[in-house]
């Protein structure tokens, strides 16, 4: 009980990259989910099916799996190992890791989120700015982007809380390294595998959670605001 | 204008065809309700894809099914007023005023914001979100939109509908001269004949999907002394008025009508109904009728059982609407002579 | 009747092989199996989750369930013991411990949750080169041995810590030296019947079936070390 | 229907205020864009919480700021024709026009479904989606939706908009015979004086928010005397017709009147605007009018420049509308004699 | 490569367990789903945000997490345990275990797919239905939940993808029961964990693609119809 909230130092650098990561694999995926989003719900290809099925993998697979299937691509001897090299970027045990894991695992949530507030928009609105003179592309920013402006801050913040709680796919694919890799949930899971850790498990998921909600409120907020328009 | 069009577009059980091609700069599109009107705008405006047929505007092709061609509305530079405003929801009204005028080239921003805006009486709610206006107010801003992206040709499904009279005929002569300034070709859609006579000078006709007659507007609003209610309505157009006593004098061509209507300096638009138009022969002890016209009959055409009596007033054109009975009874023929009769309150003004 | 045996994963095959030699012995006895980590097994027993036998990967977890009651500490047996060994890619030059700062990546079983790690941890410290390879950032921790096990498979290591029956699952690496036993505490897979557990007799039958001459056989062709 | 409002509510700068009770079944609302319209309608369908105030109809209290009353909106059975139609998007035609019917109590269930589709001439529409009609024929689906709803009171917020005239004329008496025939109380927005005319009794005029005037619907038609362009429209309840030659005898009272226009069996609603009536005094050579009334004087009133001479013509009713300069050259007063000359095509079938 | 999808009979069982897994999470979500986001979208309780910070746990803790949780609140010993002993409902071990872990950590995910499209439902339509004598509960039926049908068929298949790729929570609180509660992602980790068991793996694998497509493909020809309508 003395212990309540008090944080270790490895346990402080775990939040710090747990925000890290969950950061940036937010601001990664969501310009690519919205023009996956957008690819879905306006094209008219027959792949699209296919195409949303692949997106939906790391949904149907389990974390631990995807992790695996990603370690085989981005390894050392992966396909993409060379090229990876090549261009000196490493992604097993880095940071970097982290991030594509959790960006993986969430970006079918942020399609989907994204996809159900576009499919909403009005037509004709769209139609009215063409006959105004916008192009596909101007009326893509001008009208599409700022209509579907809430389900994108929904996909963000699905996609910021699964982050959070990223764990089989992150483990494997960035390794356990405290300070470097070891996030929120992979802190807690060593916590929890000790006998008498339960509190401090307890802890670092308070944090987690003070953090989602921190997300939410300002998302609800911006959501009120873009509505307020 | 030019307008070219020889389209066909299947919508279900309905089917839209049509092949015309409209010259003149004012050009109204008229049928009943679900007879296509809309339907053919969506086409010129490239928001539907026809069936098959061409759509040329101004010498330049916009759709051609068998060259391929199909240009995207964005390109064709036709401005839209559609029937139900469609405003864009995440804007407010300047925002969404300015959206097609932004997207002009500078040098074909013919339009000034300020002054349309004006007209349109939206000044104190250019900060307004759009989903916050009322009917009318929301219809306004559509219009000022389309009008201010200043395109190649502008196309107007019942634009004046949910605005109040008064401010309807502010507006219009302010459309009518913006777009004969700028010489920017309409096609107009409405239900109101009035209106359809104040806008256009011809008017295609549609009844299920097909067009079936290319007239003048002036033919439709004569053709209209034969339907239910109808009636052939002169529009004169007089010169500046003086007052005298309670009544004004407007100078009409080379001679002069009272009217109960002041109005400023300037010329201006009055409406009269042809059968507000009495003819009489001799002259009488008294009559209500402000206006009596010595006239010539330059001719007669019959609808149904309603003549209309094409006058000569002193160089004027005036169109009488009588009855077949009074014809054989006063012994009207081309060429014989007649006094009209007209109220100072039967003019109506409308610019 | 039925067992329900709460087993440690990394003794899947074995056991698998164990249950099947009991059921030529007893034909209608039902094994119900339940293999996971071991803390996870201890809170499942410990929340009421029907376990007769607990076989543990390490004697903290043992410990854990019977100090909450769930179990008599005097039906504690151990079943085998495991050897902790250094596996990595051919051409890798390593023999012993202190060979391994010459590397840039180890990989072992996170020491705070994977039995395995802590006995690697425990090793490296007893050899001197812990604090070096820690403060290098040169450790990687993994979920478990098979994950540590993997990345030194596939190259992402030059190296990791895991148990000699483990590392006869690899396809690429090798065993490249066994660690010195005394270097770390004896590797012990800990077990127990539950006090619902030791009420039934079939489930005495296998418990004591588990600790006979033909279960030992069996681990020991799976690499285990027997202790009897 | 005895409707009482006190109400007052503000929306951002905007504020309605009005205190008014109405007693006839028929009542309107009038009033410029933006003026609070439609504002007024959601207070009373319960759509929109007032700040303050009172709410009863026929006797049932529906808002009361103060005892807190506030009937949610299913409960106060208004029905509302709402400006744009509102069509449930993933309902057909069908489903749409019974929606409400379904909700209604079967002993509430005073009028036909078919009898209504009929009128509204939707039959040939019923399984198509709402999405993919025109916009009178969504105009039309939702008048009927509410309409079958059989609400003890209607509002309607310009309901006739984007219909064609014939299919307005045909809408109108049916609307008027059901609506008289159940009782049904009505509010009518609309910018159409004659559809005001035709539809109501007594109407209410806001001016930005506030409730300027209650006045007879009779009054507001005489008072458009003045405004630039309108005019007093007498409406004449004429019997069935008999053909005379190419024309039509009307019994009206005691007398009859010749018009252009034929028709069937039943009574007819004419239409003829008070300045289409000549006035005059003594016997002419030839005039084109068929109708020479002999008429009495009852009044004049005057609206600026121009006079309304109040005619008993054998017990009928007229309004001529003359100006005041004929008034004095005809010598025109109470108790007078006077030849009011109507013309047969002056006539306009509303009904 | 012989092997290549055969799957032995444990491996059935454990595909028909997810399928049944992931119907029943999907099944006993979606009523609650709806409800929870017509709450958060129309009602102006304050407290809103907080009950929203609640639904989204399972989806900011790591599923471990969550089916520590939820072991603590249904186990024997639980909060819940002897309301759940009287009435003979068995949660630990059992297919509720896994069905009820599935719902919980699916449960944030299908909230916020049908909130989404909840929110971009026009509120005129309702308006007109209350006038029209539906009372709040009649348009709920009749407008709200048509006019969001496609935003709830998206959060079903949200639902039914992640209760085929659920580890975490599953392992804790049903356990690894081959045959009662192994579902796919648990029968891939047990073979995972065994010498040459990654083909077998990749056939289960491929055996959740599969049922992921399908009930893809089930709820894109849905919704078309949805949309047709
Ligand atoms: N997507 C569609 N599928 C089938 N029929 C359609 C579709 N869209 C429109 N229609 C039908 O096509 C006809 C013409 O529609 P259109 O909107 O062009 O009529 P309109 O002349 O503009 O009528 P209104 O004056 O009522 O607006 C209507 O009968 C309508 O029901
Ligand atoms: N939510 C709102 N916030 C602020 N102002 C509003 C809001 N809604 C409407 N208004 C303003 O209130 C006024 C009255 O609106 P209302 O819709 O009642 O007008 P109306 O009389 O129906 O006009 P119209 O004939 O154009 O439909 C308008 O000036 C409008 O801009
Ligand atoms: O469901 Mo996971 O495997 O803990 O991220
Ligand atoms: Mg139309
Ligand atoms: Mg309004």
């Amino acid at each position: 009980m003395d212990t309540f909230l008090t944080l270790t130092a490895q346990d402080t650098a775990a939040v710090w990259l747990s925000i890290k990561v969950a950061c940036g694999a937010t601001l990664i995926a969501t310009p690519l989910g919205f023009a996956t989003a957008h690819f879905l719900v306006f094209s008219k290809m027959p792949a699209k099916s296919l195409i949303e099925g692949l997106i939906n993998l790391p949904l149907v697979l389990p974390p631990v799996v995807v992790g695996y299937l990603l370690l085989l691509v981005c390894g050392q001897a992966g396909l993409l190992g060379p090229l990876l090299r090549s261009v000196d970027i490493r992604i097993i045990f880095t940071l970097s890791g982290a991030i594509l894991a959790s960006a993986v695992v969430g970006f079918p949530l942020m399609v989907r989120a994204i996809r159900i507030g576009m499919e909403a928009i009005d037509d004709n609105c769209l139609m009215a700015a063409r006959t105004l003179g916008a192009g596909r592309w101007d009326a893509l920013v001008t009208i599409t982007l700022p209509l579907s402006g809430r389900a994108v801050l929904a996909g963000m913040t699905l996609m910021f809380a699964r982050s959070l709680g990223e764990f089989g796919a992150t483990i494997i694919l960035a390794g356990n390294i405290p300070g470097v890799t070891q996030t929120i949930p992979l802190a807690i899971y060593e916590y929890t595998n000790t006998p008498g850790g339960d509190r401090a498990a307890l802890n670092l998921c308070l944090v987690s959670i003070a953090l989602s909600f921190a997300i939410l409120l300002l998302s609800e907020a911006l959501g009120r605001s873009l509505k307020r328009r | 204008m030019e307008l070219e069009v020889d389209i066909e577009k299947r919508l279900g059980a309905f089917c839209c065809a049509a092949a015309f091609t409209v010259h003149s700069l004012r050009c109204g599109v008229f049928g009943p309700s679900g007879s296509g009107k809309s339907t053919l705008m969506n086409l010129l405006a490239g928001l539907v894809v026809p069936d098959r047929g061409r759509i040329r505007l101004a010498g330049h092709t916009l759709y051609d099914a068998e060259a391929g061609i199909n240009l995207p509305p964005e390109q064709r530079r036709i401005g839209v007023v559609f029937q139900h405003a469609r405003l864009f929801p995440h804007m407010n009204v300047r925002r969404n005023l300015l959206y097609g005028w932004r997207r002009t080239d500078p040098g074909d921003r013919r339009i000034e914001p300020e002054a349309l805006i004006k007209v349109l009486n939206l000044g104190h709610l250019l900060h307004r979100g759009v989903t916050r206006l009322s009917g009318g107010e929301r219809q306004r801003v559509a219009l000022g939109r389309t009008v201010l992206a200043c395109p190649r040709l502008i196309l107007m499904d019942e634009p004046l509908t949910g605005l109040d009279e008064e401010l309807k005929y502010q507006i219009i002569p302010y459309l009518q001269r913006v777009l004969d300034q700028f010489a920017i070709p309409l096609l107009f859609i409405s239900h109101s004949l009035r209106e359809m006579r104040l806008m256009t000078d011809e008017v295609l006709v549609f009844h299920d999907g097909a067009l079936q007659a290319q007239v003048s507007t002036e033919s439709l609003a004569r053709s209209d002394m034969a339907t239910a209610g109808g009636g052939y309505v002169n529009m004169l157009h007089l010169g500046p008025p003086r007052q005298v006593g309670d009544l004004w004098c407007y100078p009409w061509g080379e001679t002069e009508l009272v009217l109960t209507e002041g109005g400023g300096a300037g010329d201006k638009f009055f409406e009269l109904e042809a059968r507000d138009i009495i003819l009489l022969k001799g002259r009488l002890a008294a009559i209500s009728a402000r206006n009596l016209l010595t006239c010539r009959v330059v001719g007669l055409f019959g609808v149904n059982n309603r003549v209309g009596v094409e006058l000569d007033c002193r160089g004027n054109r005036l169109v009488a609407q009588i009855v077949q009975e009074s014809v054989c009874e006063m012994g009207l023929a081309a060429g014989g002579e007649v006094v009209a009769a007209i109220k100072a309150s039967s003019f109506r003004r409308i610019v | 009747g039925e067992i329900n045996l709460s087993a440690a994963a990394s003794t899947k095959d074995a056991m698998m092989e164990i249950i099947r030699g009991f059921g030529r012995v007893q034909p209608d006895a039902r094994i119900r199996t339940n293999f996971g980590a071991s803390g996870a097994l201890a809170k499942q027993t410990v929340q009421g989750a029907p376990t007769d036998i607990f076989l543990s990967a390490n004697a903290k977890w043992l410990d854990h369930v019977v100090k909450e009651g769930k179990a008599e500490g005097k039906s504690r047996g151990v079943l085998a013991s495991n050897r902790l060994v250094f596996v990595g890619r051919k051409g890798v030059a390593v023999t012993s411990l202190t060979d391994l700062n010459g590397l840039q990546r180890i990989a072992l079983g996170t020491p705070a949750s994977v039995p395995a790690g802590q006995y690697a941890e425990q090793a490296m410290r007893t050899a001197g080169v812990y604090e070096d390879l820690h403060r290098a950032h040169k450790l990687v921790m993994a979920q478990d041995v098979r994950q540590a096990l993997l990345y030194a498979d596939r190259g992402e290591v030059d190296g990791a810590f895991v148990y000699r029956t483990d590392a006869l699952l690899a396809k690429e690496a090798t065993i490249l030296f066994e660690v010195p036993d005394d270097l770390y505490d004896r590797v012990a897979y800990p077990m127990v019947m539950t006090t619902a557990g030791a009420a039934k007799a079939e489930v005495r039958a296998f418990y004591s079936y588990l600790a006979g001459p033909e279960a030992l056989e069996i681990l020991k062709k799976f690499g285990f070390v027997t202790v009897q």
